[in-house]
């Protein structure tokens, strides 16, 4: 482990000559993998490409149809269920997979449990956790229970567990998807601080700037097909995002076209109070992309949620249209033409044990009513058109949602809102784990929206994404709204000099007087 | 059109299982029928058919009921009691508006229309109880049973409550005559559980249903309203326990205490192995129907032979049981 | 030490079926009538559905009620002998109802049904009505003693004769599964000459099921416990009720009153008082016969 | 240490719901003491306690051996039947001994280690079924609990199986006796409680059992072997019953067919009065205990008092039951 540093270091996983179908659906073609100590190899390919295929066979997730595994230059058969952690290969889940009755420190032990005396020592235990919580600079309590934390500290946690456990490969799958530049930020120097000691990590990310920050190498995946595996210094995003998608991306944001200055105001909020909210007010207009930064907790969900009640609002009004609004339910903000789409795809999103086509349609069933029942071909035409739209890609188009690879599943969650045809679409990490190609059709779907009228509130974790659609930018700090930037203001540092609280918004302070 | 979809995704090892889980209870049902055949050549005469039918469509008629609590997360342990109240509603209703509205098909419909309003009420309240007092389902209907059990013990004086003999004689072909040669009480089990197939299937009741039981939060966030379609499950329960008794009363013109007992457990036996599994997300009316059928055969077969002693008739049942649901045990893998 | 004030516990099985719905309306009957007559004398009712339960409700009234005088009918005598012999030894007054505790002695008092007898009467019937045999089914209550009590006894009275019993299922003393299974004989056996039902719940459930197979001349059932549906039907010479076995539910109220005149009469009362299982025939149903009674 | 500890996390208006969540079934039990107080001047008196305590044992012993069932997400209907099947063997198996061993506490110790060993076989048996054999706990268990029933139906031949008197006098003091006046079956049942609040609290197992039942997935990712602890589960929960019969034999010397009918249902009642989920992921022994306790003092309150009629008790006692978990609704809110 030591001689991480030196010259040509020995390989320690490496698949070899790897294909893997599920029933008839071939998903992996005869890939070759490898990572050394000390290493960050990353993964990167479209949605349903096969990455995280691939590292559940490296992890023993999955077994492999045909090929091979070496660990230590062996070959192997990897345990099942996780049980190759015991021999240092360690797995972050692309979905999340955590208990949600369990406490964190039980999480982040589950499994391997610090025992004096046969018995757990909880003491020991919850120190650890707290310990490796603060060395991530998330503020949770280890005895806080899963279901009680934001999607993004769940996955801070399952950093936090992963971390704990001493592995020799880490493996990530989209361990950044819903964290924001700090937490990201904290994630490379811990990832830093274990290649250094000679982990190998393995890493995916549809974020290219992060692989081009972090990898040393890059296997690039296309429809189950290896394509290539480049040292990261031969590389530039561009020639990535190629790669992986096969043509030319060009204008990844598109031309931003500004509302009328005259716009009518579509939703305002003011002086809403609520559950994690502390008295925000903001205006949406006709045909404008409102963005929402923020570090994780910040409470941008929370005003979302409280704003389509679907959380309980203990003040402040909300003016839908110029006519006040209160909304107990989703369903009356649904009705009024105001969608919301949330990030938590796998608790909130989507029913995973269902089909495409039931979860397409759950939000609008009563559009594909016909004399008062369920009209399949109509529900089946509205799943054909979100597949073209989307470009949802399902192999096989019966599957259980919960098969779908993550970023369909998230297309498929985005087709879902649309459906509702909103006027007003409140958007949280709409592109959450979508790869590059798709998420430039995804950006191209939102300015047209805009353009066509409708307005959009952006929320999301990804700054650039921020940046480059929004045409102005609500920045939220612990609960508050720290400050609303516009034109040549949205950038990146101002965006972070206001989430951090460097800097305070005279707006604020006029509003709160 | 859509159900069986989520089930052709898989793998052709799969592909059997799931097979397997659609046509297992068929198959548990067709090796009744051949051991049914093969004990008594009277068996599958036309009588004992209908006698088995008729008979398993009460606790069919509840099961359809129990079938859409299931499926949306739910449980009603207090069917029986319920059913034992309403009967014994329905007889002092019925008796006590004699004097009144005379001997009659007038009487006999005043019954049935309080007996049906009585269900939806006892379903309201279990239903109220659940999502509006938000405890489980499973205290609220454990408490309702000893309620409704008590309470019919009680309007009996600890005895058996009987309806006026004129009037029975008046109501009797309820249960006991038919059309076309087929019982009444297997019409409406038959038009219970078609309706039921197509609500389950066909309105969107249904699938919120199936939502609310796979992910109540993903339902609330598609804006279902989770706590009325809930409540809905438990108010049709409650109707369907009502139409359930419809029949019930006119075959023996009674109701005691001991009416419905054990008729909880019966139903939920058949909804699960009849495919619906018990922790919501996922209904099968038909497969209710097989299942109710099934329990309904087993003890059929039972009263048909001499070789098992009666007190293991309970071990039989098990067993059976049990292989019923082995058929499609492909299910669980997950 | 004999205060003015005076408590007898009473406890009986729960009303899980016709017969013992009866004891319990009887009791109470009889508790309410004694109480108003005696008014010194208070009640203690407690009603159990098994025998722990039972058990528990006597340890209550001896250790929170601070009974005098225990009137129980034991659910399951066997496992209910060493608490009532608890009951006994604390110095309580002890009176046994229906069913023998396995051992003798404890009781001051037996207030016994004749479950044997009921059996064995019945088989008596069976004989005489059937001279030349034929086939009967018996249709059981539940599986516990008194049912095996019963059912052997009346096996033993048939023997020897040509009687042959088809088939014995357990209908659970209960009218609905008298229903289903006498269904059920019937579809399986076309020649059925009479029925044992040995209760009356059972037998006008099987009733139900005969008339609605037509087959009401064929066959002839005999019930058990003295209903009044049954009993009408016997005075009115019906043949498809020829007679019925009387055992009574209110045998329970002859135990209360007779232990209450153990406090009040100032006789004292002990001993055995064996209450027959009475062949009730067209002749002397109307001895039987009773608006009142909800049995 | 921690029992408060996970809510710490909440905001004021949780912080309140949650504290009734550990205390609402506490405080459920002291309204009903104050009830029982209030009825009669016995209540209170030590035996009046020591009874009530005593007779809650065995629902006791067997409702924490379920916790851990329904905590892993598990469910067994089948422990009354196994309780009177067990009562049974032992009993036969005591009789049977007599002749080679003589009357004495060897026959007792024989007759126990028979008990013990038989509720693990049952144990593994449902066990096995469930995760071998993949069919759900709902109807491996309804099976086995027909099956158990008619075989202690078929053992005791329709009647009692009584112990031989003499053995029987031996073995009484243990249910009757105890330590500084507190009956064994107490100090039995405080002994079990305090083991299964360690094991739950304490051990990787009980850990395991929640992991289980929250989501089978992730426990099994975390290379837990879900098949083996569920296993555990039912194994525990056979041997706690057998438990639990040890203490009941030597009350009633006996066992039929009605032994420990409906115990499954006292059982789960007071789990989840307790606080447990139905559902699994979140158990608690302690809340357990006190569950059970209030399911006994409910019985013992009715009968302090002739006020309700008897005919109403099951009403009492459902409406108790709901209101001891309306006192602690703010769980569901999630
Ligand atoms: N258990 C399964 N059963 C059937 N098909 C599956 C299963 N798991 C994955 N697939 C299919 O395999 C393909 C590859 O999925 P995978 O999750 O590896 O993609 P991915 O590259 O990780 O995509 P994403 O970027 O969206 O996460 C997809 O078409 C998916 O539907
Ligand atoms: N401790 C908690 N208990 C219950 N719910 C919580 C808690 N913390 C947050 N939530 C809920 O979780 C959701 C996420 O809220 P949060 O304020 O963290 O969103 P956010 O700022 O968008 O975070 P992110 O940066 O991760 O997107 C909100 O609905 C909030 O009410
Ligand atoms: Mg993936
Ligand atoms: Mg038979």
């Amino acid at each position: 482990m030591s001689s991480a540093e030196g010259t040509p270091a020995p390989i320690i996983l490496s698949a070899n000559r790897i294909s893997k179908s599920f029933g008839e659906i071939p998903v992996l073609f005869s890939v070759d993998f490898d990572i050394c100590p000390g290493e960050v190899h990353a993964i990167i390919g479209e949605n349903g490409a096969g990455k995280s295929t691939l590292i559940k066979i490296l992890s023993g997730i999955e077994q492999p149809t045909s090929g091979s595994i070496s660990y230590d230059g062996q070959t192997v058969v990897l345990p099942p269920n996780g049980a190759a952690e015991a021999m240092g290969i360690v797995l972050i889940h692309q979905e999340q997979n955590l208990a949600e009755h369990l406490t964190v420190s039980e999480s982040i032990f589950l499994g391997r449990e610090i025992k004096r005396f046969g018995f757990l020592d909880l003491r020991q235990m919850r120190a650890r956790a707290r310990a490796f919580m603060e060395m991530l600079h998330v503020h949770v309590d280890p005895d806080a229970r899963i279901n009680t934390l934001s999607v993004a500290d769940k996955q801070m946690v399952e950093i936090a567990k992963a971390i704990s456990r001493d592995a020799r490969v880490l493996i990530m799958d989209e361990p950044t998807a819903v964290l924001s530049v700090a937490e990201t930020q904290t994630l490379f120097e811990q990832i830093r601080r274990l290649t250094a000691r000679g982990v190998a990590v393995i890493f995916i990310s549809h974020k290219l700037d992060e692989i081009m920050e972090l990898a040393n190498r890059v296997t690039v995946l296309r429809d189950g097909q290896l394509i290539a595996t480049v040292g990261t210094e031969a590389l530039t995003p561009d020639s990535i995002a190629q790669m992986m998608v096969g043509r030319e991306l060009s204008n990844l944001y598109p031309p931003k076209h500004e509302p009328d200055v005259d716009a009518p105001v579509v939703l305002a909020v003011h002086n809403l109070v609520a559950k994690g909210v502390r008295d925000i007010s903001f205006d949406l207009r006709k045909g404008e992309i409102l963005g929402f930064a923020g570090l994780i907790g910040s409470g941008r969900t929370a005003v979302a949620e409280a704003v389509v009640g679907l959380n309980h609002r203990s003040g402040g009004d909300i003016t839908l249209n110029g006519k006040p609004a209160h909304f107990a339910r989703v369903a009356q903000s649904v009705d009024a033409g105001l969608a919301y789409m949330t990030k938590d795809r796998k608790g909130k999103g989507l029913l995973l044990n269902m089909g495409l086509r039931p979860n397409l349609t759950l939000l609008t069933l009563n559009k594909h009513l016909k004399f008062g029942f369920l009209d399949g071909s109509s529900e089946a035409r509205a799943l054909e058109r979100a597949v073209r739209r989307f470009d949802i890609r399902a192999r096989d188009a019966a599957v259980a949602v919960g098969r779908l690879s993550g970023g369909n599943q998230q297309k498929l969650m985005l087709g879902k809102t649309m459906e509702s045809e909103p006027d007003i679409i409140i958007m949280d990490e709409p592109t959450r784990g979508i790869d590059v190609g798709t998420k430039q059709q995804i950006y191209h779907i939102i300015a047209a929206l805009a353009a066509e009228g409708k307005s959009i509130i952006l929320i999301s974790s990804e700054m650039q994404e921020v940046i480059g659609l929004s045409h102005r930018v609500v920045v939220m700090r612990e609960g508050r709204l720290a400050g609303v930037l516009e034109g040549a203001e949205i950038t990146e540092s101002e965006i972070m000099r206001y989430a951090a609280g460097i800097k305070q918004s005279e707006h604020h302070d006029r509003i709160s007087a | 059109m859509t159900a069986s979809a989520p089930d052709t995704a898989a793998k052709p090892a799969r592909a059997f299982r799931v097979d397997l889980k659609t046509v297992g209870p068929l198959l548990a049902l067709a090796l009744l029928v051949l051991l049914g055949i093969s004990l008594n050549e009277n068996f599958m005469s036309y009588s004992n058919l209908t006698n088995v039918l008729a008979r398993s469509s009460f606790i069919g008629i509840i099961a359809i009921g129990a079938t859409f609590v299931i499926t949306a997360g739910g449980l009603d342990l207090s069917v029986g009691s319920m059913a034992a109240v309403i009967a014994g509603v329905m007889i002092m209703v019925m008796n006590w508006l004699i004097p009144t509205m005379g001997i009659g098909w007038s009487v006999v419909l005043a019954g049935m229309a309080a007996g049906i309003l009585l269900g939806g009420v006892a379903g309201v309240f279990n239903g109220l109880m659940i999502t509006r007092g938000r405890i489980e389902a499973f205290i609220v209907t454990l408490g309702t049973m000893g309620i409704f059990r008590s309470l019919v013990t009680f309007l009996a004086n600890g005895g058996t409550l009987s309806l006026n003999f004129e009037v029975a004689d008046v109501y009797r072909p309820v249960y006991y005559d038919g059309l076309l040669g087929v019982p009444w009480p297997i019409i409406v089990f038959a038009l219970v559980a078609i309706g039921g197939e197509i609500v389950m299937r066909y309105t969107a009741f249904g699938r919120y249903c199936a939502a609310i039981g796979s992910n109540e939060q993903v339902a609330r966030y598609s804006s279902i309203n989770v706590d009325n379609v809930r409540l809905l499950t438990y108010i049709l329960q409650g109707v369907l326990v009502g139409v359930a008794v419809l029949l019930y009363v006119p075959r023996l013109g009674s109701a005691s205490s001991t009416t419905g007992v054990l008729w909880e457990l019966e139903a939920i036996a058949g909804v699960i192995i009849g495919g619906t599994t018990l922790k919501g997300g996922y209904g099968r009316i038909w497969g209710t129907v097989v299942g109710v059928v099934i329990l309904g055969l087993i003890g059929n077969i039972l009263n048909l032979q001499s070789l098992i002693s009666p007190y293991l008739n309970g071990a039989f049942q098990g067993v059976i049981i049990i292989l019923a649901v082995l058929l499609q045990r492909g299910r669980r893998t997950s | 030490a004999q205060d003015d004030k005076v408590t007898i516990g009473v406890s009986v099985p729960a009303a899980d079926h016709g017969w013992t719905g009866g004891v319990n309306y009887f009791a109470q009957q009889a508790i309410e009538r004694l109480g108003t007559t005696y008014p010194n004398v208070e009640f203690v009712f407690a009603s159990a559905p098994d025998a722990p339960k039972q058990i528990a409700d006597i340890e209550d009234m001896v250790s929170t009620r601070g009974i005098d005088a225990l009137v129980i009918l034991p659910g399951d005598p066997d496992a209910m002998t060493s608490a009532i012999k608890q009951v006994k030894d604390a110095g309580k007054f002890v009176t046994v109802v229906d069913r023998q505790l396995s051992i003798d002695g404890v009781e001051n008092l037996y207030v016994a049904g004749d479950n044997p007898g009921l059996g064995a009467n019945s088989a008596e019937y069976f004989k005489q009505a059937m001279p030349d045999g034929g086939n009967i089914v018996i249709l059981r209550g539940l599986p516990i003693p008194i049912d095996a009590q019963r059912f052997d006894a009346f096996m033993a009275g048939i023997e020897g004769s040509n009687i042959t019993v088809l088939d014995d299922e357990f209908a659970n003393w209960n009218r609905d599964d008298g229903f289903k299974v006498m269904q059920d004989f019937l579809t399986r056996f076309p020649d059925i000459k009479g029925v044992w039902a040995q209760d009356d719940d059972i037998a006008l459930g099987a009733i139900e099921a005969i008339k609605q197979a037509g087959r009401e001349d064929e066959m002839f059932i005999v019930g058990g416990a003295g209903m009044q549906q049954i009993l009408q039907a016997v005075a009115e010479g019906s043949t498809l009720t020829p007679i019925d076995v009387s055992y009574s539910p209110a045998m329970i109220a002859t135990a209360i009153e007779l232990t209450t005149s153990h406090f009040t009469g100032g006789i004292q009362v002990a001993g055995r008082y064996i209450l027959d299982s009475t062949v009730i025939t067209k002749d002397n149903a109307a001895e039987f016969l009773d608006p009142e009674s909800p049995f």
